[in-house]
């Protein structure tokens, strides 16, 4: 779960690292008392997933309420890279001598978290990757023995901070870590990591994305979500459990597995035919939960006919086939089906769906076959 | 011959008692696997169909002699079984469950790394070694014996590939499901190393899948290291670009880890890519022959 | 540094770890008023830093305020085995159904935590090591992956705790061993655990080893010493820096290094002498340790005679001889010494001795030597 | 040869600057050894004497190629330097420090066991190969080359017994210090199995104390593993039980851990044990004439 700029803040300063005062707002009006609260100059900044919002305008300096009301009026609602910005971050306005850049990913090859520093921040990470990789100073941190001083001092004292700043740059260092840990983050990411004209150092923004798989520890976190940020249908096929992603195209995909399901999608483009979907239902999935996966893949209305692809393993074919049976009571879909069961017990799912006899569903022996038909079907072919 | 898992495995499930722990413990007894014992703290002293279970995997080893390890309990349970077998001696743990927070498996795979204890999973199919051993949730009637070895990050494209060469006649020395979390116990590189060193495997099948940088890993390794034939296939071809594509392990940042660039690098190291799995299985047979 | 038992328990209510309420007292009516807080009946409890308090009489139950302060007034100034009772701590009486054992000690062979847990609590637990060893379950724990659930599963199954309690019992070791990592404790030991008839299962007593070197960390711990506990001549000691042991002899030693100083007594006994006292400079030791020690060393009225063995490493010998020059300057020491130095800069404190020619003090070129010496000069007898 | 250090040891001292580690540095490079760079955070391109000072260990290491590490610096920051040292790449840490707190030797060990880094120490005075390397804070010039590897708990009594060595005419091929504290990095075993295996050791004295068991597990290995002739000494006979003798090494707790105990379970494993230095002495020249 990705984390707004706002809510990686608030979960920063409960660790103690130093962040601007600031006040989450919603509306106009709450944006301009906050921004009387905090003082002038203030930022009002739009809280969107994604990255360089100041470039299309979503952080604006405000120096008085006249400017706070209109920069927020500006601000809420906008577009941003396809995002819409629902909220608004308003901040006392920081002093900047330096700005640095900080992160802690996830690093799946070495199995280790990656620590980065750079003295050059407030500027797209990748680019100064490319230009001037000597820049960012990079450990991998031991996940057992945790961080230790010396990390903060290397990473410092390699991406040339200055004297006076190894220590309190080590000390914010050591408490982000802190922080990915005890929040289970896969990302951390400060940048800018600013140094005031005071000599302090503090988090100007703050990209957290926290592992969903360990939000049951975190109750306080589950919380976060925001949920009006997201596709509507990605959001339905997330509260029934399943992994839902959009695409173009005019074929509904179901399969069991993210692995078969991406093939899937590569046989069926090599057949010619354009996905509207991927939807993974998961490990040992149950009848509602197809039941519930035609609902979200025929809330598209683009979609012509569906694929459906399970090898089951853990997944058993005869629930997935009294799923279907099921769906098809519950929804009555106006679009060909092409069924494909293997797996565990795939005879008695293939005896359900014979015994049952759906109305334009279709039966396929192979992934191959299954992807041809549908994408015959699609076309308004006949299978 | 075969790898990880064989005649000579004696298996303990914990989590043997849940519905679906039940379920696959029973299944891979039924196919020859000698499974004996289950764990499941306060229910010792009950079987489940004539399988002792215990409260621990000490006693379970000390009692059975199990030194295969299969985990099959809620992801919330499952770091601290895979700690507990590998501190009752259990020299290789299964882990099939899926959803563990990334951060516990990251403590257990360097806890385990030291030790001399392997672990294949999480959120894998577990290991199939045809007719001699099944753990784990592989639907085993699909597959023979053979001279294939199969290792694959995602579960059920396990079954679609080894399922697509036995529709070409091929058979299996083992097929290993190494799951697709951020933080896999073994991987390509360790699966490889031990088909190549398996007499019984004559030609190793990689099936991997976007994000991440496995499968580079891999061929760096087969370049250097691995005399047999290898066969690589990778999903994922036609995912979009920055979307999370159901598990961790399908992530596409960038222009790095998308399949395209994996299936360069491979073939760039002289292992053939096949697009679909009926591409995997024909070159498998150009190699081999029918 | 042994803490009593109040102590320790508040240090355990502190991670969670659940202990009867109570209030320490150092006077009698301090006591009757703690126990009327408390109510009735409660445990007037000595406090001493040693075993077997409950059979010397320092426990007691109080039913009533005469109760209270009859046994407060019995307590206090108590005398348990050599150890003055300054301090009570009055608790709320517990019930109690059953008696555990458990303890997590340093153990230095493993280079690991050893946790032990034991159904057979509230009695000598070397006696049930002794005669019921299966009685007591262990294990090691991993200190860079730390205390898991297993583990507290498994001394609860392997100990043969009750089913119901297996989980209540894991989550109380699982405290225990947050307490004494987070502490810093070399040992903390539990006895009895004790399980109320509501199955509650509570620390009844406490015994808790701080490590003194870790103090710096633990400012609020190191505040908890306990000097009216202490030997006046070891306190002194202690203040400047030395680690002091009075023994029973008449020859009062000091050497550099623990274990050189451990041979020297060694040595002194095989030649017939008896140490005073055990008195370890440290490393690097400066002239006014030098001083300070002659002066701890001599407040022994015992001392005929003194023997500084140095063999200088980090300690250099020039230091030495300036310190023992100006301890003679201030203390004028009316018995003999025998001055042993070798090591560092050994020509140049030689050169200092020689020069300042000090009334009764005689050189030795080996510590056999210097032994003899010391041995011959507190009978009596001239070097 | 000689054991651990020799002509070959590149040595990097962390708290160079400091008054004990500049003096102590500085006598080491005088003896001959290769004092290579110091570390001192804050203090890069700075020198000692000559000696060149690095913020980190990692460009000390970089820079001159070290592959010894001292460590100089207070208790409170020596675990970090120590494993600073280690992830640097530092083969061997010498770690002087005295009155480092016990989780941290506990972590500090724990880690360093599962890396190819060797720690000697903490609270620890070195090792001195004669005539080839002296790292620490061993008074050299007492002691020469030649057959005796001496090893020990206690510095000052290693100062001790191997001047009563030199004084019957004996030579040292090392002298290694591990320290009295509950957590030593390398123990009476690791270093025996050194000498064991170096040519020019002939006799191995070993100092022991009373707490601990460690001489007890040095008995047990000598007895399974060693050829070469062992004499002991322990320290402690007179010390009264129940008493913490200055370090943490040195508690009698109840009848174990006595130097009674100690010297009979050595004997009983063909362990000759001196009573005093002396006798120390007089045993090696009763096995090696004098």
């Amino acid at each position: 779960m990705d984390l707004l700029e706002y809510q990686g803040k608030q979960l920063f300063a409960r660790h103690g690292i130093p962040v601007p005062e600031g006040q989450p707002a919603r509306t106009v009006d709450e944006a301009v008392a906050a921004a009387k609260e905090i003082g002038f100059p203030c930022a009002v900044k739009a809280q969107v997933k994604i990255g360089g919002r100041g470039k299309a305008g979503g952080i604006k300096i405000a120096n008085n309420e006249d400017e706070a009301r209109e920069h927020a009026n500006a601000i809420l609602g906008m577009d941003i890279k396809g995002f819409t910005v629902h909220e608004l971050w308003i901040e006392g306005a920081s002093q900047i001598e330096a700005e640095y850049y900080t992160s802690i990913v996830f690093d799946r090859g070495a199995k280790a978290p990656l620590f980065m520093l750079s003295t050059k921040g407030g500027m797209d990470i990748e680019e100064v990757a490319e230009s001037d990789p000597k820049a960012i100073a990079s450990l991998h941190v031991d996940p057992l023995i945790g961080f230790q001083d010396f990390h903060g001092r290397r990473l410092a004292f390699e991406a040339g901070v200055d004297a006076d700043l190894v220590r309190p740059i080590g000390a914010f260092l050591h408490k982000l870590y802190a922080t990915f840990v005890a929040e289970e983050a896969t990302l951390v990411e400060v940048n800018p990591l600013i140094v005031t004209p005071e000599r302090d150092v503090k988090a100007l923004d703050a990209k957290v994305t926290l592992d969903d798989s360990a939000l049951f520890r975190h109750p306080d976190n589950a919380q976060l979500r925001d949920p009006s940020a997201e596709d509507p249908q990605e959001q339905m096929a997330k509260e029934r459990g399943l992994t839902y992603v959009k695409l173009d195209g005019d074929i509904g995909i179901l399969g069991n597995g993210a692995g078969l399901v991406m093939s899937t999608l590569d046989v069926v483009a090599q057949f010619g035919g354009k996905p509207a979907n991927f939807l993974y239902a998961g490990g040992g999935s149950k009848a509602e939960a197809i039941t519930s996966a035609v609902e979200v893949i025929l809330s598209n209305e683009s979609v012509k006919a569906v694929l459906f692809n399970i090898f089951g393993g853990i997944t058993r074919c005869d629930e997935v086939a009294n799923g279907l049976v099921e769906a098809f009571n519950q929804i009555n879909p106006q679009v060909p089906f092409v069924v494909r069961l293997d797996g565990t017990n795939d005879v008695e799912g293939r005896k359900i769906l014979a015994e049952a006899s759906l109305p334009n569903v279709h039966t396929a022996s192979t992934m191959d076959e299954a992807a041809q038909k549908v994408v015959e079907l699609a076309k308004g072919g006949s299978a | 011959m075969a790898v990880l898992v064989d005649k000579d495995t004696k298996l303990v499930v914990s989590g043997i008692t849940g519905r679906e722990g039940t379920f696959h413990a029973m299944n891979n007894k039924r196919y020859g696997t000698q499974v004996v014992a289950g764990v499941t703290p306060g229910k010792g002293g009950q079987d489940v169909e004539g399988v002792p279970v215990f409260d621990t995997f000490h006693e379970a080893v000390d009692k059975t002699g199990a030194n295969t390890a299969m985990v099959f309990v809620p992801p919330r349970f499952a770091a601290d079984s895979i700690l507990e077998a590998q501190d009752a001696g259990i020299a290789l743990v299964i882990a099939i469950t899926e959803g563990i927070p990334a951060h516990d498996e990251l403590r257990v795979y360097n806890h385990l790394k030291n030790t001399g204890t392997r672990l294949v999973g999480p959120n894998c199919p577990g290991i199939l070694s045809p007719g001699k051993a099944n753990v784990g949730i592989i639907p085993a009637s699909f597959f023979k014996e053979g001279n294939v070895g199969v290792v694959s990050r995602s579960g059920t494209l396990t079954y679609q590939i080894g399922n697509t060469l036995a529709q070409q006649g091929f058979g299996n020395s083992s097929i290993v499901g190494i799951g697709g979390d951020p933080v896999p116990g073994s991987s390509f590189v360790d699966v490889i190393e031990l088909f190549e060193a398996d007499p019984e495997t004559e030609l190793i099948v990689m099936a991997g899948e976007i994000g991440g940088d496995a499968e580079e890993r891999a061929a760096e390794y087969i370049k250097a290291n691995v005399s047999k034939p290898v066969v690589a296939y990778i999903a994922g071809f036609t995912a979009p670009p920055g979307k999370t594509m159901g598990h961790a392990g399908a992530i596409v940042s960038g222009s790095k880890g998308t399949a395209a660039a994996k299936a360069e690098t491979l073939e760039a190291n002289g292992v053939r890519v096949g697009r679909t799995p009926t591409q995997v299985a024909e070159i498998a047979m150009e190699i081999l022959g029918a």
